[in-house]
């Protein structure tokens, strides 16, 4: 029954709530190539993002804060789903999110949104779209800061 | 028990000027408040009789203007319990008011040499001007602490009387926890020691009886749109002898009495801070908002807020997990209410509770250094005003149970 | 005759939208715009449905107050022609955005070192900031002066080009004369020589298209309430960059990042710089008011006034001992006529064509220096906006020969 | 015919254009004892007034300036009807002229105002009561900045 609530509820989906509870990438990296804080200024959370790159792919990303359900589950599948990807599939990556998860009535993205599909039910409470988008621009951020060279 | 509430605010007068409260839970009132219609209607009436500009014209239509505009102004004073008129300035709300007043009074005397005190549960708009002000004269500044119960740490009050402060920055009324800070007694001893203070009446002036004459502050601060009326319009009270002797700082049309290219005079008070086209409509609807609350009565506004959070303090009490923030004491706080409810995120609840049409406000409330000293990142907030009943709050917690379902199962 | 007129602005329209000015002829726009009963529809809306502040609430209210207050800066973009909506910050009218770009960026960018020219037909709001910065800084001030035709001296211009002026303050339609300065041929000339130039454009903004991107200039600023808009709201466009290096100068809610004891971080632009609730239910009327000057486009509003003016100069010019100051080419200049007649003192002759229904204004329109010039304590000011007609200037005229009656006897 | 015109007027009696036209008393006086100017900053006109002040009593008063024809004959008649009354008088009769033109259904005034009655009409024009006020203004002023002992 619980299970039905959460999976009834147009935007608290299991699998966020999931993330939420238990994010399997969480806490300061050490051993970083890149790093950015995020800030979502009208409730104050905020969110770390610690990045490695090697040989020009995200080996690893851990995020680290404090904020909403959305914001931190959707900072936790990041840390699942950037692992592994060159920086330009990153990037691309980040891009079709935050094109799917902008508009209105998105038509399906071109690129594999995984876990990330759970979040679409942000749209119908546009302001916590930022929520959703922290840790993505956070990863923006961390990359523009220090370009992969 | 809805009879006592009958007889303070009359229901059915409330559902006729608020039409659009039907079927919304409307607790966000410490952010803005509502308008009722006939608020709404003064304002529009400014456009639709004919606008004027105001103070120059010789036509018909700016003498109405004009008239209504200073008629506006003593009515604000009679308000706030000001002796004397020219002692109300009108600036576009509460942070402009205190920013206006942290530029001309601020930099005029505020030395190296100063203290200034600011308390950690200011708002930021009571915080920053004060301690951008203190940082760019090297001035110093001491923070006001807040005990565990949320109110002003009374055990402070020798040190920063010591310290013969200049200026104190104290708001009347927390908008998170909603303590009334005990100005009356306060206010006298800040001045003994020769502080200049400053109240942040955000919070206060829209919800209980004020007079600024007995209380002996020094400048005061308000916005009309928490007390009914429009937004872009607000107060800026401060002592005559004060206001005479601070300089202008917004230059333009009818802050001058003449300006010669080698010599500007400047207007007498209230206009030399006035500089420009007021919000005149704005002005128009503050002035109806007063009259719509001074046609219930100050006394009477401040205690149906007094049973309202009475009972929302009963009602939430009861729920598992839920945790209020601020003074436990009704009487000692006002119609605003920040909990915490089972670890849940306050984005979160807001989001849940907003679903089930309750509008209430998550987040730091723009008072960061007092959610440091919470050790949280923000609180949900729900407040009051003379529209609410004791219906919405058995929806608050109702709305609040299905939170707890959603969030059942999640380890925080 | 009025044909030509009835095809630029469609005279029943403005019958329906202008209920009020039935039997007033109102020639003050330049004071103030009147407004059309869709923009005041618009405002009231904002109470009506339910009233938010705005960039903080999750509740559905917030979220459309939001909304629409956002997708008015973008609007206010489109219409002056600016590059990005970040670009446009909201303020209480021009005189806020002057003053407000004088507390930032004039305190930060001027120095002892630096050259600040002023106009002497600025209105007082984009003179006495400057005069005001300029004194308080030791800077030199340059007065760019009025030729007799009442246009800037151009003779002048290789003078102050090479004074190097670090800020040019420049009104781009005179509010006395009608005046419509040369800007797109001065502003690339004047950066080029390294100034930054403040455009006053609250006579222009309203009255012909605008754009700024062409134009190159730095900084504009205008009021809605004299382009069909509400009172207490107005734009200060900025570069971006250079908006981006200007601190913030009004501290408060919404304009920060974080705010730690220690450390405050400000938000971008063009939060930054709008600290405090802002005048939400303005920047609806605002907006309002651009969508019903675009359904009427900023080409046939320029039309119908070069019209207008046209025709009103041909019938004062035979008014005998009537003088129109200022440029007499219509084409050279806007809605805005100031005369004088047989010596009338501005005052008695408002009085007494107000008494024949027309609504005008005397005195010295917050340009003390130009009056100056002119050798004059006042005039008296006619302007025109959308709703005037021909007709209105054939009453303007028929009551100045009734003053000219009452006056006939006095030896002036 | 043009006498009757200014007679018809609510406002602009023939006796304030007489005042505006031909001041008896225009001009500085080099020997005064009391001095003030007057400004009205919406429209900009200037009143300067000379007193001549002895034994306690107004021997003298000119004015000065520019303004309107309301505002200039109601200081031409101050001119005129302040010579020769003590200070207190002169003080008394600035009040009950002011008291007599700001408001809107005047009792009879307390003292005779002679033709300064001929002012009433600027009771139907509020701004214009400044107008008529201003010399009164400067005139208590001038008393105020120097006081008589
Ligand atoms: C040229 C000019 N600049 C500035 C202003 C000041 O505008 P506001 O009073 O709306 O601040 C005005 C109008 O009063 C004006 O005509
Ligand atoms: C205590 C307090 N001070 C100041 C403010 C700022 O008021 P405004 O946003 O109207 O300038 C608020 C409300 O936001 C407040 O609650």
């Amino acid at each position: 029954m619980v299970v039905d609530l959460a999976a009834d509820d147009d935007l608290y989906k299991a699998i966020i709530l999931e993330h939420y509870s238990r994010p399997p990438h969480k806490g300061p990296l050490p051993e970083h190539t890149h790093y950015d804080e995020g800030i979502n200024p009208s409730c104050g959370d905020e969110i770390e993002l610690f990045i490695k790159v090697d040989d020009d792919v995200v080996q690893e990303v851990n995020f680290d804060g404090v904020g909403c359900s959305i914001c931190l589950a959707s900072a936790s599948m990041l840390t699942k789903l950037l692992r592994g990807k060159t920086v330009e599939e990153a990037k691309e990556f980040r891009q079709a999110f935050k094109d799917w998860i902008t508009v209105r009535e998105p038509e399906p993205s071109p690129v594999d949104l995984d876990e990330l599909e759970a979040l679409g039910g942000v749209r119908n409470y546009p302001v916590r779209i930022k929520c959703a988008l922290l840790a993505w621009e956070t990863f923006e951020g961390a990359l523009r800061k220090q370009s992969v060279n | 028990m809805t009879l006592s509430e009958t007889r303070l605010i009359d229901k059915p007068t409330i559902k006729k000027d608020f039409p659009f409260l039907d079927g919304t839970i409307f607790l966000d009132s410490a952010a803005t408040s509502q308008m009722p219609v006939p608020v709404c209607e003064s304002m529009s009436e400014h456009y639709r009789l004919g606008a004027s500009n105001v103070h120059r014209g010789v036509y018909d239509w700016s003498v109405r203007a004009t008239d209504k505009f200073e008629c506006t102004r003593r009515k604000v004073a009679a308000f706030i319990g000001a002796q004397d008129e020219r002692e109300c300035i009108f600036t576009g709300g509460t942070t402009d008011a205190l920013n206006l007043l942290a530029q001309t009074w601020g930099e005029t005397n505020i030395t190296a040499h100063d203290t200034v005190v600011v308390t950690s549960m200011e708002h930021h708009s009571n915080l920053l001007p004060w301690t951008q002000l203190a940082e760019r004269k090297g001035a110093n500044l001491i923070w006001w602490e807040v005990t565990d119960e949320g109110e002003l740490d009374l055990d402070q009050l020798p040190e920063i009387l010591a310290a013969q402060p200049k200026l104190v920055a104290l708001t009347w009324v927390s908008n998170v926890l909603g303590t009334i800070n005990p100005v009356e007694k306060l206010i006298p001893q800040l001045k003994e020691h020769g502080a200049t203070v400053v109240l942040d009446g955000a919070q206060a002036v829209p919800h209980m009886p004020c007079d600024v004459t007995k209380l002996g502050a020094d400048f005061l601060a308000f916005s009309a749109h928490k007390m009914l009326g429009p937004t872009g319009i607000g107060v800026l009270w401060g002592r005559a002898e004060l206001l005479e002797e601070m300089p202008p700082c917004r230059f333009g049309g009818s802050m001058i009495l003449s300006v010669r290219r080698d010599r500007v005079r400047w207007a007498e008070i209230p206009h030399k801070f006035e500089g420009g086209t007021p919000n005149i409509s704005g002005v128009h609807g503050l002035g109806a908002a007063i009259d719509y609350l001074n046609s219930i009565g100050m006394d009477k506004v401040r205690k149906h807020e007094v049973e309202l959070v009475t009972y929302a303090m009963e009602q939430l009490g009861q729920l598992d997990g839920l945790k209020v923030f601020g003074p436990q004491d009704p009487a000692r706080r006002s119609g605003v209410i920040s909990f915490e409810f089972r670890g849940i995120h306050p984005h979160d609840l807001a989001t849940i509770i907003g679903r089930e049409g309750v509008c209430a406000r998550a987040g730091h409330h723009c008072c960061q250094p007092l959610m440091k000293n919470l050790g949280r990142q923000g609180t949900t907030r729900a407040s009051f005003y003379i529209y609410n009943t004791r219906e919405d709050v058995d929806v608050l917690v109702g709305a609040l149970k299905k939170a707890g379902e959603v969030f059942k199962d999640v380890i925080l």
